[in-house]
């Protein structure tokens, strides 16, 4: 099976897989796709101070989905919130070697991610206590 | 998983150390440098070795050596079973019978036929894989020429009742063919008592060589086919190009000891089959495809509840095993024949077909199991609820 | 005479150790058990095999890997290039162009083509056997779309000019098709520099095994011909069913030999050839059959006056070699090749051909000109005056 | 090659090959075939005192002809001349394991000893010092 070899370590062992650590600010959730796709990926990202702290995931999906979605929670740490509204996962693809033909998966991530924003957009209207950059 | 294990025998199994010494014993002497067609004691020493093979491999399915036409394997035997025999009998009706389950040897030649004027009815088997004799005899009709079916299916392993649909092929007067690359070995065959007109096995599914099989022609019912290509004159014309002499060797010889050890491999191996049907099923949402007990020793194949199937058989990268045909593999797809025996495309994509062999053990299966039960957890438990 | 000779290598060769060891470790490890159609460890590295040999196929003739399609040998590359080739160029024409001395894989399939409307000139080459490139520039017509022609015949052994000929096709826009089974290894083969968009090859005509061979079909000229037969999808589609790693791997390794050692094959077999030749025609009443240079170095071919052919044979029974092509032996039929050439029945009825090979030796030489020399006096003083 | 051992030893070294040696009597001759049809035979026969005393042949044809030209010669020596136009040489056909397509050779040697006979039956009005059985 000729997984790239980046793909398989995160699939065998994933980081960010689950729900994100107990801690301050707010988690945020968001889910796209469906097992029925074949494809269904949920998103936990916890926020404090407008800044992404911890991202997990879950996902039922081929190995790319899973790799992705692990690397997908890694690289919005540390960033600003308004990374779920920007992030493009299909900027992984070449990273991941991903065929051309599953790059739709990087796309359900995206929604799942939007998702994530849209949840975020609500609290922050709803909760002043959560400093917010422009969206 | 460090290790790794063979559990996909259904695709073709380790060339047995006997079969490989034969081999080599023609390669290296003089029966393996003549060409069988030359008159010349080399040409003799060759044909002397393709002619026992072709009593060996007669022998394992009951028939006699001059119906035996040699192949490259049984997707050759099956091309000229089926287009071979539907183009020589054209002027006597245009009408072919087959499954929705057969190997894509058997289903492409259809669809060539049909490409050709042919008209083919394609008879789902019921929702275990077994199609029913009555099915084929309310299928026949006039201008029926040929009913093509599988004794064992490569995906399921289930045995259809061949020598029931024989028997009402017989009384219609259409040629059956039956494509034995899985039971030959496996389960006995007799084409006089399975009333079986045409037949094809290959010996990698035998413990034989790659790249060699076999086509049985009924010598009262089927004398002759339309060749799918022409030369010089081999095997009565029906198959041309120079015979593979070690190649026949190694058959014949996996011929011969598949018959002998039939007695002893299919209840081992039904042994190792059941402890691993049995660790499979006890994963909760876990099916079984395929009927139950008309199946043969070698196969189980099963569907996965609440996994996708790629990141299942990733999981499990460490165990050969198939997903279905090792042709179709890998391509993503949810296998037709899960598809027909009704199994929605989620489902009928997460499944694996584990299959066993003369050479499986039990701490193979053990392992499997346990392989298979940690990953459809691990994957469960990676899934959005 | 109680030493047997082996002089019958255009009929088939000795299998090199090099490449029978590459089979026996292929058929011993895990590379031979896989299915190379499978994704799993064990396919992978069938796969592996199956590529390096495809690596190593191109390399002998000049091609790219890609345009590679193994077969089961030469008669089924052939037909695939031709027949395959004609039907999937049907609506651009139906005139193909081949000569009167070619195998019966190739001019079979011409004659199966004939049935299904296509029209075919046969060419007759000159009275040495050579195939002008004016004959075919004259034969092109605007409906011919294929062009088929030996590089080596395989009777006479002499030298078609295959380049001079491509030239010509390529200019007319016709596909040029070569029977390479001869010449593969024997003489160099650059598919670029000849202008060949499709050409056959077959393993056991250079020290590999029988039962595999190869078609290649030029990338950009010729992507596709249609399938002889139906199946898994194996080689894209054109030629299914599961590939005999194996054999590939012996076909690989005795490819990348071939081409090693064609520098110093050509000349010591040559050399051979020459004694050879010298010795049988300096009987009375012998003469060579067909072209004096023009000629590969493994194949001489004589005619005999005043014996009859049939004891000629007989009487050199311990020598192992051929009355013409192996296929068409002891039917006591003159061979058309030499009809062709015009000598009469009789003569061409006594007809030897010798042939030589990488393990022949002078002192096979010479005993073959001793026993030749000594047989044809014998029947001759046995002959009524 | 699969011609009978029998056929072989013949073959390979044919009893009676050539001419009878000379002695009393007279010498027979006749011929049918021609290298033309791929079969060409002759025989010589001695006959003395109305009785053949030696044969002899030469051939041009299969080692079936051969073969049988020997055995020919040799079952017609000690016989009354007559056997020149009695004798069936197809009566050899089984001995010889011929294949059904070479029947066709052993009427060629019936023809040669016909023309041998005919040679005897002139020489016998001929020449009145040779006895003769009625023909
Ligand atoms: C049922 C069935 N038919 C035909 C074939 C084709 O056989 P081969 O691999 O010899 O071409 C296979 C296996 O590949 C098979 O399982
Ligand atoms: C010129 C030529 N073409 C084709 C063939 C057929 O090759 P194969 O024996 O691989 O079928 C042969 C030899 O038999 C040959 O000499």
């Amino acid at each position: 099976m000729g997984y790239p070899a980046a793909v398989l370590a995160r699939f065998d062992a994933p980081p960010n897989a689950g729900a994100v650590a107990p801690g301050p600010g707010t988690v945020l959730r968001g889910q796209a796709g469906g097992t029925g796709e074949g494809v269904s990926v949920a998103f936990e990202f916890r926020v404090a101070d407008g800044r992404i702290v911890a991202g997990a995931f879950r996902a039922f999906g081929c190995p790319y989905t899973i790799a992705a979605c692990s690397l997908v929670a890694e690289r919005l740490a540390g960033r600003e919130a308004r990374a779920l509204a920007e992030f493009k996962p299909l900027g992984l693809a070449d990273e991941l070697e991903l065929p051309a033909a599953r790059r739709g998966r990087l796309l359900t991530i995206e929604d799942a991610l939007r998702s994530c924003w849209r949840a975020w957009d609500n609290k922050g209207l709803a909760a002043s206590n959560v400093s917010r950059s422009d969206p | 998983m460090t290790a790794t294990l063979y559990m996909d025998y259904a695709a073709s199994t380790p060339v047995d150390p006997a079969v490989a010494k034969a081999m080599a014993d023609v390669l290296a002497g003089e029966a393996g440098t003549g060409n069988p067609a030359a008159t010349h004691w080399a040409g003799q020493a060759a044909g002397q070795v393709v002619e026992q093979a072709r009593v060996r491999v007669a022998a394992l399915i009951g028939a006699s050596p001059g119906e035996i036409v040699f192949t490259s394997g049984a997707t050759e035997a099956d091309n000229l079973a089926v287009i071979g025999a539907a183009r020589f009998r054209r002027q006597l009706g245009r009408h072919i019978v087959t499954t929705l389950i057969e190997h894509p040897a058997v289903l492409e030649s259809c669809r060539a036929l049909e490409a050709e004027g042919f008209e083919v009815s394609y008879l789902p088997p019921d929702n275990q894989g077994i199609l029913a004799a009555e099915l084929v005899a309310a299928a026949l009709r006039p201008d029926t020429i040929l009913v093509s079916v599988a004794h064992v299916n490569n995906e399921l392993g289930v045995v259809q009742p061949v020598a029931a649909i024989g028997e009402v092929c017989r009384r219609h007067g259409a040629l059956l063919h039956v494509d034995a690359a899985q039971s030959a070995g496996r389960l006995p065959v007799d084409v006089r008592a399975q009333c079986i007109d045409l037949l094809a096995l290959s010996a990698h599914k035998m413990y034989g060589p790659k790249g060699v099989g076999a086509l049985f022609l009924d010598r009262e019912r089927c004398r002759r086919v339309e060749p799918l290509f022409h030369g010089g004159g081999q095997e009565r014309g029906l198959r041309p190009g120079t015979l593979p002499t070690h190649q026949l060797a190694g058959l014949g010889v996996a011929a011969e000891l598949a018959l002998q050890r039939l007695d002893s491999d299919v209840p081992a191996i039904l042994a190792l089959r059941e402890r691993l049907e049995q660790g499979l099923l006890q994963v909760p949402g876990v099916q079984l495809n395929g009927h139950v007990t008309q199946r043969s020793c070698h196969i189980v194949n099963v569907s996965v509840d609440g996994v996708e199937g790629e990141s299942l058989r990733c999981g499990l990268r460490d165990i050969a095993l198939s997903s279905g045909s090792a042709c179709a593999a890998e391509s993503g797809e949810p296998s037709p024949v899960l598809r027909t025996l009704g199994r929605p495309d989620h489902v009928a994509q997460a499944s694996l077909r584990f299959s066993l062999g003369r050479t499986s053990t039990m701490a193979d299966v053990e392992a499997s199991v346990a392989a298979f039960t940690a990953t459809v957890a691990r994957l469960r438990a990676l899934a959005p609820a």
